[in-house]
């Protein structure tokens, strides 16, 4: 099998984000990593992209993700002080949708920074 | 008088800064019931949350648990306030006059950024008494805090002028970045206290774990402190300042900064140098 | 389709001067006639071209890095509420990008120019600008203290340098070039400063900040990029400057500039006690050269925070004030300093200060080479421009003001003794047809046909402030966007890009150099052409 | 250059080789050898082994340490015996001083060691205010080393849509800020929220038992690449893919340097950004909560 060769890739393990690995990855996992350290290493190879996890869970039972994502919104947006919390293991742009939703719900956000 | 009665506790905190004599007096008590509050996100009546009794009024009694009631008296200008059980963060936070009474606990920010008033707390306060909000120059810049419990960190941060008596412990950071002002520790502090304190005094009457950047510089009785004692008799605090028994070591600091705070140890109870 | 009927229209780019006439919208565009659609009277209102403002900080880094160090200003700044049109934000000093778009644009201004950006955090500059709604924007990026360009001047290699500015430009996306503190930034990586123009930059041997002035200008003509180089001349704000301003502007005969906030720079004295106001001489050099516009970078009485890339003038006032202070250095390009201010009215620096931006703008004879501008939010935040709109039109006005300041400071101004008096005709051209002219954007701050529908319809009043501090109707894109101070309608504004040409093959050098001094990949270092939102590449 | 409660040789792995200690540049042209490292922790971790000067304090004597070294740094005076109780003499420190003014560029980096401990961000401005005012004899700057992956870039991101970096309040409509009440710990241990929506973290493993006793009282919605501790006792779970790996987008170094992700698999789930996206949309189609048009700022 033809390996997938990713150049300049970004660790988002630790607050350095080092932003010049190689990736060499065969579709479903990632098999070897130049540059990285070990802590990158074992973050690049942890993950894989393997359908290992329910897609959603409601109440701890296998749901799809548009009813989890309609469960979600009703909770929210019943609140009257909800919460959003986490962040730093996303995206920007997923933060930004994140920033975005808290003012549609009316209510608090907050990063690891808080700790 | 005006009575407010809590029937609800809040599920989420209640943001009640309309409870404050400024808003209520000369309102018919259906007005005062129709006023807003902020349950989390929501605007709601004042009557979903609390009973309203007896005549309007400068004067204002709440009964009830309102620890999760925030922001009572926020910049109250005149009247009083009497809290029957407990109250929520920035009690009194920028008020310009009157009378806050608590006779339970209140939480952080009491007073904060105050300019005139008397904030008495039979109970125990939270953090930031008579602080600075983030980023702000200054905290209280006037005004007088009584605590009659413990107290929790950066009780006084950044305050400008003002009295602040503690009667318990008080924690982190006492007079943290003081600017002037004093601040009366009856029952001790943890460490840190006085920490870049430019200028203000700090009287403790139990013996303090200064920072390294706090010098000695003598023990006198300080005569000022009369003057104190004088205004503290009259909210029924005495603090030692006669000449048999007046004493206090001097320090001076923070010498990080460095600033020219000065700290009183009295002597009463600090048996060596600490 | 739009019809504005009724109004009196300055539209100075194309010598209409309060004529009565109709101006008609189709397709975003200025068009001759339309046949239906939507009529505004205008009858007993002015009829603007939306302002451009040339010279502002709304969005980057150092920006971002201040709205951190002051919760203070925004806990007391005007509160934008979340509606079902618009998004949550906070004005005061650093406005939240939200609240930046409906700001200017609530004053009439559809478009603006972000000041300084460096490539390595440009990405970021352009994320923030994405959600800097309503306003078309545009920026400059921070070119004379990096230190690929330095090396390359050092040895003599000004036709390479002309590739790699070029390059750089692409890769950052930005309009136009700018110039902060030539020399001096790279200087305060060593904890020192570019006083003189004429002496070596600490850390090299022959290059100068003269030399970088003068060849920066050169490259930026040579590449015919629309705008002139933009430049923040040396020893910003320090007693006695105006030596150095005039001997910048010496080094630029021959080539176009762009003098931004001029007024920071037209000092004399020797120190901040015998400070006084220099802006005659400044007015006299520049009025007799034609190649420089500028902007004024008035100050205004109030809290304020000052951000610059000039990082050693910032430490300077960290010391002078005591306050908080940040400082940002940028790899190999630039840097930046942060220090919250209060300018004071009772302050006789401040005073001065305050005198000499309004005398530039007075003595400067030709309203088409300076704009109104308060390097926000130095010198005073942007949404405090209709102040000084008043102070210019109106003389009795601004002699009342004079009164109320420091005796001492009367000595050291002239402003008491000059009498003009704006127009309306030249507000337009100072808030909106001159910029955009200086800024070679031929499609803004003019209303002839084929120029983009960005109109600001004010009601007629004596009092200058009020007036163009409400405006009755703005149009953005021949959208109405605000009608009588509510957000009617929130769209996206767009990017203005310039692509120069340069030779390929300079890739061939940078990677090397840039592999050796940079901490960032080479290839992740071009900002993607999908992260600017609505580019219009130029 | 000054390393101050963090362990970056276990921590930040190629912190030393990519960007600070060994890397070679034009004014360093031999790298390690043009530059002092000290190390400044409570005991001797492995990055010891690579500083010049490694000076031990005791636990939760940071900020007495750092108040003493910024007076030293003035020339004010400082007492000894309580100095002492650092760890370190007076001696120790007024070396440390003399050496950060003969350096031509100092830096301090600070890690959670200094920041997590007692005082917390007392002792980060303490150390900021350190290097502000080393400026006076020579260049300095101080910055925060940074744990999780994009934590930086949610600092940026908020600030520039809120004007705070962290713990806004958006109930009344418009962003509120204040540290230690709008922050998440302190909100959950004093059961202040009534359901939270957790992004990319597993609080349900890391804070404190009250607040998680919270999280699982009121409806808790967890998004994560894994079935985590927090999402067992969620109500709402949902698979997503992981940042970086098969999620593309952008996150911020820790010193805001905003960088390109490169992802290398294609992951079966959907991105945080797009779950996040669908949820948005979701609340905007029901009927819309609109803040109350009440009054002047209350904090």
């Amino acid at each position: 099998m033809t390996l997938t060769i990713v150049k300049n890739a970004t660790c988002t393990f630790c607050g350095c984000v080092c932003d010049d690995i190689e990736l060499h990855a065969d579709g479903v996992r990632i098999v070897e990593t130049k540059r990285a350290c070990s802590l990158g290493e074992s973050w690049f190879k942890n993950h894989t992209a393997e359908h290992l996890y329910p897609d959603a869970l409601i109440d701890g039972h296998p749901a799809t993700v548009d009813d989890a994502v309609e469960a979600a919104a009703d909770y929210l947006l019943n609140a009257d002080m909800p919460l959003v919390y986490g962040m730093s293991n996303i995206t920007c742009e997923a933060q930004r949708e994140a920033v975005s939703l808290a003012e549609l719900i009316g209510g608090v956000i907050d990063s690891h920074t808080s700790l | 008088m005006l009575k407010l009665t809590l029937k609800q506790q809040p599920t989420v905190p209640l943001e009640a800064e309309n409870i404050s004599p400024d808003v209520t007096a000369g309102l018919a008590n259906d007005a005062i019931r129709a006023l807003h509050v902020h349950h989390g996100k929501r605007m709601c009546r004042l009557d979903e949350f609390f009973d309203v009794e007896g005549e309007t009024s400068d004067d204002l009694e709440i009964h009830g648990d309102a620890s999760r009631v925030k922001l009572i008296g926020r910049a109250m200008t005149r009247g009083r306030i009497k809290i029957v059980g407990n109250a929520g963060m920035h009690l009194g936070a920028y008020m310009k006059g009157g009378t806050i009474e608590v006779t339970g606990n209140a939480s952080d920010w009491v007073g904060a950024e105050m300019t005139n008033g008397l904030i008495r707390i039979a109970g125990n306060s939270g953090g930031q008494a008579g602080a600075a909000y983030r980023g702000s120059l200054a905290g209280m810049k006037g005004g007088t805090i009584i605590i009659g419990g413990n107290a929790g960190l950066e009780v006084g941060m950044r305050m400008k002028r003002g009295i602040i008596v503690v009667k318990g412990l008080v924690r982190d950071f006492a007079g943290l970045q003081m600017k002037g002002g004093t601040l009366f520790l009856l029952g001790g502090a943890e460490i840190r206290t006085g920490a870049w304190m430019f200028r203000g005094t700090i009287v403790s009457l139990h013996p303090l774990k200064l920072l390294p950047t706090f010098a000695a510089s003598c023990a006198y009785n300080p005569s000022f402190l009369g003057i104190y004692a004088k205004h503290l008799a009259t909210l029924g605090i005495s603090i030692p300042h006669e000449a048999k028994d007046g004493a206090y070591h001097r320090y001076c600091g923070d010498s990080s900064v460095p600033g020219h705070g000065e700290i009183l140890i009295w002597k009463g109870l600090a048996t060596s140098v600490p | 389709m739009l019809r504005i009927t009724g109004g009196k229209v300055y539209d100075p780019a194309n010598n209409i001067n309060g004529v009565i006439k109709d101006i008609c919208i189709d397709g975003g565009k200025i068009v001759a006639d339309v046949d239906g659609g939507r009529t505004i009277d205008a009858t007993g209102m002015i009829v603007f071209p939306g302002g451009v403002d040339i010279h502002t900080h709304v969005a980057g880094g150092a920006l971002n890095f201040a709205r951190a160090l002051t919760p203070e200003n925004q806990r007391v700044a005007a509160k934008f509420m979340h509606t079902k049109t618009t998004r949550a934000g906070i004005g005061g000093p650093t406005p939240t990008t939200f609240a930046t778009g409906y700001l200017y644009a609530g004053m009439g201004y559809t478009t603006v120019v972000e000041a300084a950006v460096p490539v390595l955090s440009a990405k970021h500059t352009h994320e923030e600008l994405r959600d800097t709604p309503i306003v078309d924007k545009a920026c400059m990026l921070l070119m004379a203290n990096n230190e690929i360009m330095l090396d390359l001047l050092e040895k003599g290699e000004t036709e390479r340098a002309k590739d790699v500015v070029a390059w750089l430009m692409w890769a950052a996306k930005v309009y136009g070039i700018k110039a902060v503190n030539p020399g001096g930034v790279t200087a305060w990586k060593w904890g020192k400063d570019c006083k003189q123009l004429h002496d070596p930059v600490p850390g090299y041997g022959k290059v100068t900040p003269g030399q970088i002035i003068g060849s920066l200008a050169q490259i930026v003509d040579d590449l015919g990029l629309p705008h002139p180089m933009h430049l923040h001349c040396n020893n910003l704000g320090a007693p006695g400057n105006v030596t150095t301003t005039l001997e910048t502007m010496k080094c630029l005969e021959g080539n176009r500039a762009h003098m931004a906030h001029l007024q920071f720079h037209a000092y004399g004295g020797d120190d901040w006690h015998t400070m006084r106001s220099e802006a005659t001489q400044i007015a006299d050099y520049f009025n007799a050269h034609p190649n420089l516009t500028c902007d004024a970078g008035a100050v205004l009485f109030g809290n304020s925070v000052t951000i610059t890339a000039d990082g050693p003038w910032q430490h300077l006032l960290f010391q002078l004030t005591g306050r908080k202070w940040g400082n940002l250095d940028v790899e190999n390009e630039t840097g930046c300093g942060i220090v919250p201010y209060t300018y004071k009215g009772s302050n006789l620096v401040n005073a001065v200060q305050w005198a000499v931006g309004l005398e530039l703008l007075l003595l400067i004879t030709d309203p088409w080479r300076i704009f109104l501008t308060t390097d926000h939010p130095n010198g005073a935040c942007f949404w405090r421009y209709p102040e000084i709109i008043h102070l210019l039109m109106n003389a009795d006005f601004r002699k009342e003001r004079v009164k109320k300041l420091p005796a001492k400071a009367l000595q050291r101004i002239v402003l008491a003794e000059l009498d003009r008096e704006y127009s309306l005709y030249e507000i337009a051209i100072i808030t909106s047809a001159g910029p955009a002219r200086a800024l070679g954007m031929k499609q803004k701050g003019n209303l002839g046909v084929g120029a983009d529908a960005d109109v600001a319809i004010f009601n007629q009043n004596p009092d200058g402030e009020h007036m163009f501090r409400y405006p009755r109707y703005v149009i953005k894109a021949g959208e109405i966007a605000v009608e009588e101070g509510d957000i009617k309608n929130v769209h996206d504004g767009r990017e203005f890009v310039v692509k120069p040409v340069y030779d390929e093959k300079i890739e061939d050098f940078l990677r090397p150099v840039f592999q050796q001094q940079y901490t960032m990949s080479f290839e992740n270092y071009p900002v993607e052409l999908e992260r600017v939102h609505g580019l219009e590449i130029v | 250059m000054i390393y101050w409660g963090g362990n970056p040789a276990e921590c930040h792995p190629r912190h030393f080789t990519k960007y600070s200690l060994m890397q070679k540049g034009k004014f360093t042209p031999n790298g390690r050898k043009d530059r002092t490292m000290v190390l400044v922790d409570i005991r001797e971790t492995p990055s010891a082994k690579a500083a010049d000067l490694f000076l031990q304090i005791r636990p939760g004597k940071d900020f007495e340490m750092l108040s003493a070294l910024r007076a030293i740094v003035k020339g004010q005076r400082v007492n000894e015996e309580t100095v002492a109780e650092t760890g370190l003499t007076v001696a120790q420190l007024q070396d440390l001083a003399a050496q950060m003014k003969a350096a031509r560029f100092g830096i301090i980096f600070f890690g959670m060691g200094l920041s997590m401990t007692r005082g917390k961000h007392m002792n980060s401005a303490q150390i900021l205010m350190l290097a502000a005012e080393m400026n006076a004899f020579t260049k300095f700057v101080a910055m925060p080393m940074r744990g999780h992956g994009n934590v930086t870039g949610a600092d940026v991101v908020m600030r520039y849509t809120t004007g705070y970096p962290f713990g806004v309040n958006l109930c009344r409509g418009y962003p509120r800020f204040n540290p230690g009440e709008f922050s998440t710990v302190d909100l959950l241990v004093r059961g202040d929220n009534d359901a939270c929506l957790v992004l990319g973290a597993d609080p349900g493993a890391t804070m404190p038992q009250p607040a998680i006793d919270h999280l699982a009282r009121i409806p808790t919605i967890t998004l994560d690449p894994k079935v985590t501790h927090t999402s067992r006792l969620s109500r709402v779970h949902i698979t997503t893919a992981v940042t970086g790996i098969s999620a593309p987008g952008t996150a911020y170094r820790m010193d805001e340097i905003p960088l390109p992700l490169r992802p290398a698999l294609k992951s079966p789930y959907p991105t945080d950004e797009e779950v996040v996206r669908r949820i948005r949309q979701a609340v905007a189609r029901r009927p819309a909560w609109l803040p109350g048009r009440n009054g002047k700022a209350a904090i």
